[in-house]
């Protein structure tokens, strides 16, 4: 009982300083919402808009600047733990692991829906999509931003220690949520055009996709933490 | 620095100064005889395909590779699991030996299979969803043998890896499963789809026996890469005693002023 | 086991090389131990280890009754540490620093404001963000920090450098009060003259070894330090 | 002519120390290239190759995988020198900012260029391209890829001294290259589909590009090292 | 103009903080001048001044002749400035840093070379990374790229600090070797009683300016220390 509240407990702590440390720094939102806006109208440059080729792809588009922005946000966030002995200085406390991981990751969903919440408004603009089918992106986009955060959290906290994170963090992280990548994409497409199957299959693979790389995560934040 | 390691090794009863044993030389020599057989019913005397013709016979080495890495990979799984409950090094070795072994039959899957692609398609790759994941798998495991390469603690390191070693494998169901729901979702069967079924008896013999011979051949050369990473590092823990020799020198009052 | 610390050939191992080379050291419960040697002997290192932050690769090791060679974490809630770094996020502000770290290590807020107070943080500083504080001024939010969580074990890596006069009594007296209060104190320092009026006893490390008491200095330590064993 | 000739020598000074970092980092390359690599692999996912968009498509993703592997490169590169006061011992140094300027732009160009020949590779056997046109090619990629490195190595050095350096630079970096983006890919369309027009002014829109920021850079470092 | 030095009424602003709030100094060549004063006085702000890396928002500054409001670039490549932070690549090796900065300064290879030499950094460490040297090691690599470019003014920021008994005998040689040779030196530290011996002169600064020489220590410096003014 008490070990329980002290996971959850410590996982609050910790994603409360996360946001007041986003806060502080000014930064990720402040930036990382510009620098997503700036990847979709590369996007659509580099695709010439005139032959359909960016209307099709809305959605592939959307969740390939969502990875890359991701890939940004873990990189600061993980950045941040690790200057200064901030590690050692989390392995000494007395913190539990499992909590930890669980905060970094509530921190890290809540500032990624903020910024595809934001994005979804630029594509509508920019790329002039109608929105149908609300309530199956608001899973797809739920569970997809929970799976990245779960796994992107237990790379980002590997690669955290490793002068040569920057490069480190995308090389082990995408290749991993490509499924989620995929799903996410075929899950939205099936919303917007409507096809004929139904999109809620994605969804749920998603869902089993964050919940795999939750358990996992929670688990191997431990050894992660304390001997990696 | 070889013959010292093999000098001092040798010393020590019954520790292993090579990475062959009876045992492998017998493993060798049925998965060499597999092989044979292998070849001679794979290039000679199974028939060629109906559509595919003689190209057919790329597939006695494609699919057991693909097979072979899949066991390599799992066999990490395991002893990733297995070094974080136990803590030896004997899972951490196996693990990342197996990693490498894998590693190294999916790029001859991959390889095989654009040579194939080159030979039936006219094209080296094609965006088959399962081909761009094969790309992202085979990566994935690049980037587990990346972060091996760090030097590191070995404890750290090995902890790294069977951390990576864990989270990687439940992607390669996931990918495939996904891959699989896309095509079936809208599209009609693929290349991959339409021509494994209708194998012929000598076909099947064919295919079994090449499968067999890929799964020997990847525990053959797993059972020496371990045993290769045992010497190895058995080589270091005697740099170690030197290196502690030299170290606990450093405070010896003639060494005067070091840093 | 009465000792706070016990090591016996304690081999660690940076990287490949070993920066610890077969430790021996017993330190007893409210001793104040001073570590002193040449540069790159392994006082760092030495104080990792007892932290359990740094793993043995040989040898033995039991601190706070816990064996570190098989459950490190046990210890590391119950030691402090101050190191060469500062273990404090940058961008939060002095207080916002405190108030996370006191919680962390499940004290109050009022004890994080009680630590800031104790190593005498002038409360103009207390809205910076830490990367605005002057070398002096981070040390003592570290100090602070590492305060807070009643630590029974405390190490300490050069406590003084940094830190002016008035820091440098401040940290003495917060030795003695902690020793005295059954708390047991590690440090390495360079600055023999202060450090050795201030500890109980003290040890030589160098080469990644403990000089035998009797053993002279090193070269590279002109003055054969007074050791005051008890 | 002294100070000509310290300005080169300060450029090869710096470049061979880049370059050096380079090899004992053992990063840069060996983790940037796959990470392209994969990033042309995630491109896949998103346009779904059955519909023959990923053909057309080509020269876009290939320089926008450039561009988004020259952010990493740059933000390695400058985020050493930021590390423990290194800018400040460039500004005692005594080195010429405008040699310095020129050093970090020869390695990132060397660097990039290495990058760029095994993404041709990559997409040569993916995308399954035929390669027409050649001498066009190498013009639009040398003169393109030295016009990242120069717009590049100001921002770069700029966000380096900031705290949020990670997010700001694609932020800064990205809108300032577009006009690479775009040149280069409609030059390496022209020379891929023999598209009526020629490619050349499109080399030679790049290559004024190149040739300004570089003129820029020069006496723009000055300032930007001094009093930033 | 003789003073190497002279500062009057110097303001400086970090952020929108005065870190230095009117300084009056004059320093003379050939003198080793040490600054001392509390945490946050002000010490490493005012060699960020001397060495023209900081600017002054009001007050005069000539530095080796060079009025730094104007153009503070020519006094940069004159000035030595160890300061808090290593200034060192942290992939490269030792001596692929000394080469590097060597060179940058318009020194030989061998310069470097000598420079390592002359601060005792062992042969062993010479092609480890910077990042696996200890703080001393690092602390003593730092000082030979500074001295391996000759400059005729020493702006050190705690230069004792980290350093073995050895390494702390060292640098009070090269200081006074320095001057001796007609370069000039400015340094900070905290440790008064060495500090003092070595300084032919020592002024105190508190809350960003120069406290008047015949007034007493401000209170957080309670021992007062002895002044051998020249
Ligand atoms: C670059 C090209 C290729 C790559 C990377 C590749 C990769 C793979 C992989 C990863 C598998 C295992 C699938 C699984 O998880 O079950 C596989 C199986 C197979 N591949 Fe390929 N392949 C390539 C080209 C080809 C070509 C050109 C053909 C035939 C024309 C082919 C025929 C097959 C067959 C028959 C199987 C086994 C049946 C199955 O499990 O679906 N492959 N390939
Ligand atoms: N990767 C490595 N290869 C070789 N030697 C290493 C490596 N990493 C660390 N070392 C050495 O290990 C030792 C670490 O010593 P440690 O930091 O514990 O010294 P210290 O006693 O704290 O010194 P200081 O007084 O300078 O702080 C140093 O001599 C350093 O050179
Ligand atoms: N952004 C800021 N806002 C308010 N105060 C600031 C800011 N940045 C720096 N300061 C203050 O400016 C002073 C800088 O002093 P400086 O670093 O020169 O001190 P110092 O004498 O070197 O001290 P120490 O002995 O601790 O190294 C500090 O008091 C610091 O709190
Ligand atoms: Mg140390
Ligand atoms: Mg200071």
């Amino acid at each position: 009982m008490t070990q329980t509240r002290g996971v959850f407990g410590d996982a609050l702590l910790i994603a409360r300083k996360d946001l007041l440390l986003e806060r502080r720094a000014k930064i990720g939102l402040g930036q990382v919402i510009p620098f997503a806006i700036l990847v979709l109208l590369l996007f659509a440059f580099a695709l010439d808009p005139d032959r359909g080729v960016l209307k099709q792809a809305t959605p592939g588009l959307f969740w390939v600047t969502v990875l890359f922005s991701s890939v940004l946000t873990l990189q600061r966030s993980f950045g941040l733990e690790a200057e200064d002995g901030i590690l050692e200085a989390l392995r000494l406390s007395g913190l539990s692991p499992a909590g930890i991981y669980l905060g970094k990751v509530t921190a890290l969903t809540i500032e990624l829906l903020l910024l595809e919440a934001v994005l979804v408004l630029g594509v509508a603009v920019l790329y002039d999509t109608e929105f149908l089918g609300i309530p199956l992106l608001l899973a797809i986009a739920v569970t997809a931003t929970l799976g990245i955060s779960a796994a992107g959290a237990v790379y980002g906290a590997l690669a955290a220690r490793l002068r040569s994170r920057e490069t480190l963090l995308p090389l082990l992280l995408l290749p991993l949520l490509a499924p989620v990548l995929i799903a996410a994409t075929r899950g939205c497409e099936v919303s917007l055009q409507r096809e004929a199957m139904s999109g809620w299959p994605w969804a749920a693979l998603l869902g089993i996709f964050a919940l795999v790389y939750l358990t996992l995560g929670s688990f191997l934040f431990r050894p992660l933490l304390e001997d990696a | 620095m070889t013959t010292t390691k093999t000098e001092s090794l040798s010393t020590v009863p019954a520790a292993p100064t090579g990475t062959g044993s009876r045992g492998t030389r017998v493993l060798g020599a049925v998965a060499l005889l597999f092989l044979v057989i292998a070849v001679a019913y794979g290039l000679l005397i199974s028939p060629p395909d109906a559509q595919l013709g003689n190209t057919i016979r790329i597939i006695y080495m494609h699919v057991p590779t693909v097979m072979a890495a899949y066991l390599a990979f799992l066999i990490t799984a395991v002893s990733s699991g297995m070094y974080l409950w136990k803590r030896t090094e004997f899972w951490d070795l196996l693990g990342s030996s197996a990693a490498e072994i894998g590693v190294l039959f999916f790029a001859v899957t991959i390889v095989d299979g654009a040579l194939w692609g080159k030979v039936t398609w006219g094209v080296f790759w094609r965006w088959e969803p399962r081909l761009t994941t094969s790309a992202v798998l085979l990566i994935m495991y690049i980037g587990y043998l990346a972060v091996r390469a760090i030097p590191a603690d070995p404890k750290t390191r090995a902890t790294r890896c069977a951390i990576i070693g864990l989270v990687a494998v439940v992607n390669i169901p996931i990918v495939h499963k996904a891959v699989d729901w896309w095509r079936g979702l809208h599209q009609g069967k693929t290349v991959l789809g339409t021509i494994d079924p209708e194998m012929g008896g000598t076909q099947l013999f064919a295919m079994y026996s090449a499968l067999v011979a890929g799964i020997l051949v990847c525990v053959w050369l797993l059972i020496h890469r371990f045993r290769a990473g045992f010497l190895a590092e058995r080589a270091s823990d005697l740099g170690l005693d030197q290196a502690l020799e030299e170290r606990r020198l450093e405070s010896s009052p003639a060494q005067g002023a070091d840093s | 086991m009465s000792a706070i610390v016990h090591l016996h050939s304690a081999v660690a191992l940076i990287g490949r090389f070993p920066a610890l080379a077969g430790v021996d050291l017993d330190v007893d419960p409210g001793e104040i131990l001073l570590l002193r040697g040449p540069n790159g002997a392994g006082k760092t290192t030495l104080l990792g280890v007892c932290a359990g932050l740094i793993g043995l690769s040989s040898g033995e090791a039991v601190v706070l009754g816990e064996d570190l060679t098989s459950h490190r974490r046990a210890v590391r809630r119950r030691v402090g540490l101050l190191g060469h770094d500062s273990f404090l996020y940058q961008d939060l502000s002095v207080v916002e620093n405190l108030d996370f770290w006191s919680r962390a290590a499940a004290a109050t807020v009022a004890d994080g404001r009680a630590a800031l107070d104790r190593l005498g943080v002038a409360s103009r500083l207390f809205e910076l963000p830490v990367h605005a504080l002057s070398a002096g001024q981070r040390r003592r939010v570290s100090f602070a920090a590492m305060i807070c969580r009643r630590p029974e074990l405390w190490l300490l890596d050069e406590p003084h450098a940094g830190l002016d006069s008035a820091g440098r009594d401040l940290v003495d007296g917060l030795m003695q009060e902690a020793a005295a209060s059954g708390a047991t104190v590690m440090f390495a320092s360079h600055e023999l003259d202060r450090a050795e009026n201030v500890a109980h006893r003290a040890v030589t490390i160098s080469g990644g070894v403990i000089l035998p008491a009797s053993q002279p200095e090193p070269a590279s330590q002109p003055e054969p330090a007074s050791q005051p064993e008890p």
